[in-house]
């Protein structure tokens, strides 16, 4: 089995279209979404009149994950609700992330 | 006057409010509340258009061209007591410009059945009202913070950009969709639907108004963070913006209850199409703000009081003409 | 008798437990569920609300007492019976006599759509009982957990604390909530809303039959856990419940068909409002039995058996007085 | 005939096509999808179950071994043509084959409005014909990639397992459900449900069709990849499936309009159904060409186009018979 | 990058609210919720009729994710259907979640 | 706190109940389910016309996590839109979940 990293991103569901294209053009070969609820430091955020999140998960290389994670950190960290955090996982097709 | 508040829609709205303060766990999903806009949207579009297609050009033209004025002209002002008198930053005195600029179509059907109940006859084309006052307002709120603040363009968002956005947004394809439709299917195709979209439509409002009060009670926690600047402008300037509207309306040549309709959408302020666009185009403004203001002082102010106050004024208004 | 069985609602049911024994892929999405939950309970509100304003207040008060004495002794001695006779520990035994104390809108609604169309009267305020027997029984079972097992109250939650999120809970709210909105609009707020609230309802609750049709005939499969005990009990039981309701309702003066309905909240089991609070307050009770007895056992046989029978019981009740 | 484009129907379906290529964010809730689609066929299943009770067994008799001759003879040739013809590997091919053999119940109920709005009564047992028509040709289909392609068989799922999974499937259980229960309850029964069930039926179906033109406006970004013959095939296809359904229905001896609906059934493409068997069943198939002929090619051409077209042709059959 | 823990919690959908309230006592400076189904010891909880599950996550420090665990440990694992897990995650902004 | 693995499999929904059986089968002692969106080779997958995906994670020992992937290998990796990945974590009590 071959270490990869999974990169994990919850933001403003708004963003969901907008971050889907940045991480595809970063280099990531897919992506998994799911809408959650949740609460940070912008408080709460689980409905449609107040806005929801989306937590979108994606396999890449270390060097994509780092490229994903500077350009969070960039373009939306200041502004934005949203977290950003990388795990350590093993899969057994490399060829299908990278 | 206070019998009208009598209604099932009031009472859900009220109910709604209550629940949330009991920290029920009454929510409805998602949706459901999802689906429940689309079906007001389309059924207001619907039977709107089907009324446009009865109506004249020039009995239309005056009031949509009143419209128009207000929903440039209300963002640009609100935007000025904001910066000035509430001491906001740039982009929340935007956002909130845009808002209240905007309109409510849950407080415009409210405002439609309190008509109804009271036999009293309103321009069956106002939803064309509706629809062309939803995005010009936000449009504008957006210029207001670009040009006053050196605002940093939001990367790859241009005004066009967003302007094409909202015009495809949701609640414009449905609103402008279905009046064309409505308009021109005519009477045949009106018969056809209307089952669905006439009859129930004031029991549908009824579950809307019941979640949108389970909504505003639970904003209502947040109204200090507001501040009573917002609260009182969350209710003195409705009120202002539906006399310019019921005036406009008068001079445009609307009925009185087309007037008080027209009032009506101008003292609204937007919670479906505004807050969607300033969460991307204006991400620096706070939410606490633009929701507690129109979700949690100006909707409930008219549902429970604004509504029938207006019909008061323009009862004034259309006895005493200036 | 038998040809009232075969109505949609009754037969949508069965093709429910059917498609489920099946292992059909049909399967309501949870929002549509909570969807026609909320319907429900608004439409079932809202006009007893109305036909309890057309009402005096000497015919409801006697019933109403009436219903309050069964849903807080049925409880006493569903939990006696369970724990000697069933040999239930004393949590499951609680939340079993919580569930049977307690009332199903579902079966409600059924018995009067079935009285209506045999054509007999069913007193209006009817639903007002339902709203009064829902809450009581669950607090009634989940004390004698406490009281009996010296049982240690979970973690902050005291029974009053119960109490208040019971009364504020989603079923209690729209119940009441709207039985006053109907109550408080009269004929004219009932107006507006009935082609929502009134004319589909027949059809809703068929949809809702087949749903619940398909969790029932997906229980089905757990009934050898429940075990021969409880399937006698969700079979006897109902019955008994049902004739002392009808005698109680008689003694309180309701007609044949009052006297039935109250038969059939008596016999009826709550699968929506008591597995909730016992899923919190009595962890330990384990939805096997709760779940099973209520919606696999009683359920369907008060829906396919039991209605009939207690109209042909109350018939003879009714006929030859005690 | 063009006038009858114009209904609210086909005009919402035009514009979600339009929203979708705008890339509006205008997007229906899964679970509203999902809900409509139990609606229609509950809707469709109970109606006809009803009208199936008014009508004789040797009027219904022809049309059905009509309407099965159909559905297993379409998939045979359509397999063959996309083999040769359309260069289509196995799996595809097959997969092809199961869907234009299946039926499409929008487009039978868009059919069955279009008569109504024109007053051409077609036979009211017509759903009996849409509900034999779904299972048999996603099986033929299925069954030709096994033989054709030493297919290795899907781990544990013999043919007979996909056969029964899809008779437990939902739009079989539901359609054929309520064909009996509609059939069982006569007319006591529809009047109890038909406020729900007929009534708002054209409202529903324009909603849902909205929803259609949403997905399908998406699909046709993805009309290349099908390739010049799949969109030639999608086109010519269904007009020879439905000149010989109109054949077959005279035959059998239905009314013009019952024979034009059959026709319509032949002609349309399954996309509930057979997408979901061929994904468990063929997974090898690309949903690319199956989703994209179904959904992008066939179901528009015949909302906006075939169902007239076909309604022209039945009159020239009609009244200058073979 | 900094190393933080992501403590995940699958529970009955009806201690959501007060689980959300626990944590964030214990030192959760945010967390996010979905709903789930699944299947363990309990059996299929996959409905509103029977239950659903919700799984929590947050990211914390080592220490607050140690007193997380102890207390779901003492106070539901053994009445509650539920089950917790620590994962090593890493986060570029720490201020965030500490 | 033990260390175990959490084995994720995203694939199309029509799928779910098979491989809830077989990793069963495998020595899964429970999973949890979530209904997702995606996009990977095969294209967007992100709606009931089209597909859905469902995001299945179980946790296991070693052994299972690795029999589980071996039989995904062998019998969905071809023909199937689906991905797979193990992770690392900590439970608390490990007879849960062996
Ligand atoms: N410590 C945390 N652990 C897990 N999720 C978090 C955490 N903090 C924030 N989130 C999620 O990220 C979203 C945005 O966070 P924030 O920018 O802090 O408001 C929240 O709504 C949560 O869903
Ligand atoms: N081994 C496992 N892996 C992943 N999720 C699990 C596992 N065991 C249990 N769960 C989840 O935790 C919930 C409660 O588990 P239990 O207490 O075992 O019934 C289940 O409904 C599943 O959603
Ligand atoms: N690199 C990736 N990271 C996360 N999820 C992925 C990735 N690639 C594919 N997926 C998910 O797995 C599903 C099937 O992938 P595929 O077989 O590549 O079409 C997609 O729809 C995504 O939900
Ligand atoms: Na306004
Ligand atoms: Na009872
Ligand atoms: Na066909």
């Amino acid at each position: 089995m071959t270490p990869l990293k999974l990169v994990t991103i919850i933001a403003e569901d708004v963003l969901e279209d907008t971050l889907a294209k940045e991480i595809t053009a970063l280099g990531a070969k897919g992506y998994t979404v799911v809408t959650v609820r949740g609460k940070g430091e912008q408080g709460m955020r689980e409905n449609l009149w107040e806005g929801e999140n989306v937590k979108i998960e994606t396999i890449v290389s270390d060097e994509v994950a780092l490229k994903i994670l500077a350009h969070l950190q960039r373009k939306y960290f200041d502004k934005y609700a949203m977290v950003a955090y990388v795990t350590d996982v093993h899969v057994v097709r490399t060829q299908h992330f990278t | 006057m206070f019998a009208s508040l009598l209604t099932p829609m009031v009472l859900a709205f009220l109910l709604g409010i209550m629940a949330a303060r009991l920290k029920s766990d009454l929510k409805f999903p998602e949706s459901l509340y999802t689906s429940l806009t689309i079906y007001l949207m389309v059924a207001i579009g619907m039977k709107g258009g089907y009324k446009l297609s009865l109506a004249h050009f020039d009995e239309v033209i005056w009031p949509a061209l009143a419209a128009l004025a207000l929903c440039i002209a209300i963002p640009l002002w609100t935007y000025l007591i904001m910066r000035k008198l509430g001491r906001f930053d740039v982009p929340n005195a935007a956002a909130l410009a845009a808002h209240y600029g905007s309109v409510s179509a849950v407080t415009f059907s409210a405002a439609v059945v309190f008509h109804d109940t009271l036999n009293i006859p309103v321009e069956g084309f106002m939803p064309s009202m509706l629809a062309l006052m939803e995005v010009p307002a936000i449009l504008v709120g957006i210029s207001l913070a670009r040009i006053n603040a050196r605002f940093p363009a939001h990367e790859g968002a241009s005004l066009k950009e967003i302007a094409r956005e909202l015009l495809a947004g949701k609640s414009s394809i449905l609103l402008f969709g279905f009046l064309i439709i409505g308009f021109a299917c005519g009477a045949s195709g009106w018969e056809l639907v209307s089952p669905l979209f006439d009859a129930p439509f004031k029991g549908v409002l009824t579950l809307f108004l019941l979640e949108a009060g389970l909504v505003a009670g639970r904003r209502l926690g947040e109204l200090k963070r507001g501040g009573a600047f917002l609260i009182a402008f969350g209710i003195v300037m409705p009120v202002v913006h539906a006399v310019l509207g019921i005036y406009l309306g008068y001079w445009a040549g609307l009925s009185e209850g087309g007037a008080t309709v027209l009032g009506v959408l101008a003292s609204s302020a937007s919670y479906i199409a505004a807050p969607a666009a300033c969460r991307v185009a204006l991400p620096e403004a706070s939410p606490s703000y633009y929701l507690t203001g129109a979700l949690a002082i100006t909707f409930p102010f008219n549902i429970m009081a604004g509504i029938p106050l207006y019909h008061y004024l323009a009862d004034l208004i259309y006895h005493v003409p200036v």
